[in-house]
């Protein structure tokens, strides 16, 4: 099981700040790319270049493996300070 | 990577901070630090897209502390500073309100204005907060800045 | 040179300042600066020679101002700063005690780096003020550090 | 007429703090000469790598002029802040 949060603008233009996900991913990629091809109007908003990835709270790429109970998050840019 | 620091100091809150105490804080009983550099960032009444009334900033709870905690130690392992202290603010913020607060001390001020630098540039690329912006245009998410990303690759290159 | 502006205050005094009167000042009433950088110099209680308990600060007052003011010029002719204050104490101080204050505020945080920074570099080589301190192995005069001379220097390398 | 002010360490290594001239000076150099050739004991103190030198209350190297009425000053590399 994996938690995948959205937060700031993604979240509200997905429309959801919380999917839990039941099936396994290799990597942050695989995980993107299969929300993207099960919600092709979120396809602009999840791309790479668009959203930053963390895992268990800690900024990650693509590459980034997976594993059972992590907590992912997706958002867009931070713009805090 | 070296512990952190008992001497450090890291909140994130609604409430205001005191840029006074925040100071003392630095200075109290601190003998051996010539050099006390602080920042301090405020919401302004013009930004992106509009005049701006009001900020609201959101976070990623889970992760902001742990984010600020490692770009502090970032900085310790790169400067030999003594007192670090790092304050943000979330919710929602009128013009002129302060948003947040790095204050650094160490015996040599170019290292406290270095480590002070630092940990602004990289919260501002690495920490997970939001801003939206309300004002005569309606609201707006704040763009993040692509001289931002530079500025915070720039240590990188050092 | 761009004319000094109303918003500079230097002062040479004897009496301590209040940080936070000087931060306030940075603040109030700006609305359009985001960026607030400050530096406080304080006395160490160990320098070159010795376990220092006071330490002593003379200087050439018809001088003093003028280089200051000078100084202060020089970093707005090269970044774009809001307000700036600038305060350094003469006479005889205690360990802990602030020596100098310098407080920059901008649109852009790291021209409020920068200035601030410039100032004190430039200050530390510029301007006429000496230390003597007074502590276990008796009275010495402070000598100058050469790595002042060159940080100063670096900036007109940029 | 020129005024001589010295400071800080210098002050007390020379035993003065004023000094009046009534001789004109081409320059600091001249002057800094001159107050060496008259006071053997001031030599090593007043040497141009050991004492800066002000004219009119802004710093200058050995090469700027001298007029009567100029209040020159020097003292060692400054320490504040």
């Amino acid at each position: 099981m994996i938690t995948v949060l959205f937060f700031a603008q993604l979240r509200e233009q997905l429309g959801h700040d919380k999917l839990t996900l039941h099936s396994a991913f290799y990597d942050i990629g695989a995980l993107r790319h299969y929300l993207m091809a099960q919600h092709k109007e979120w396809q602009a908003y999840l791309a790479p270049d668009n959203s930053l990835a963390a895992v268990n709270q800690c900024l990650v790429n693509d590459h980034h493996p997976l594993h059972s109970g992590d907590e992912v998050a997706f958002f867009p840019p931070v713009t805090g300070g | 990577m070296r512990a952190r620091q008992p001497s450090d100091y890291i909140s994130v809150r609604q409430a205001n901070f005191c840029q006074a105490e925040e100071y003392l804080a630095l200075c109290a009983g601190n003998r051996q630090d010539g050099a006390v550099v602080s920042f301090v960032g405020l919401v302004r009444d013009f930004n992106q897209h509009n005049q701006v009334q009001t900020l609201t900033l959101e976070h990623y709870p889970a992760m902001t502390e742990k984010s600020l905690k490692a770009i502090v130690t970032e900085a310790r392992d790169r400067w030999p500073v003594s007192r670090v202290r790092l304050v943000h603010r979330v919710g929602t913020l009128n013009t002129g309100e302060q948003i947040v607060f790095v204050g650094v001390s160490s015996c040599h001020r170019h290292h406290a204005f270095l480590a002070c630098e630092f940990i602004m540039d990289q919260l501002k690329t690495r920490a997970p907060f939001w801003k939206k912006e309300q004002g005569d245009t309606g609201e707006h998410w704040v763009q993040a800045n692509p001289q931002d990303q530079q500025k915070a690759q720039q240590w990188h290159r050092q």
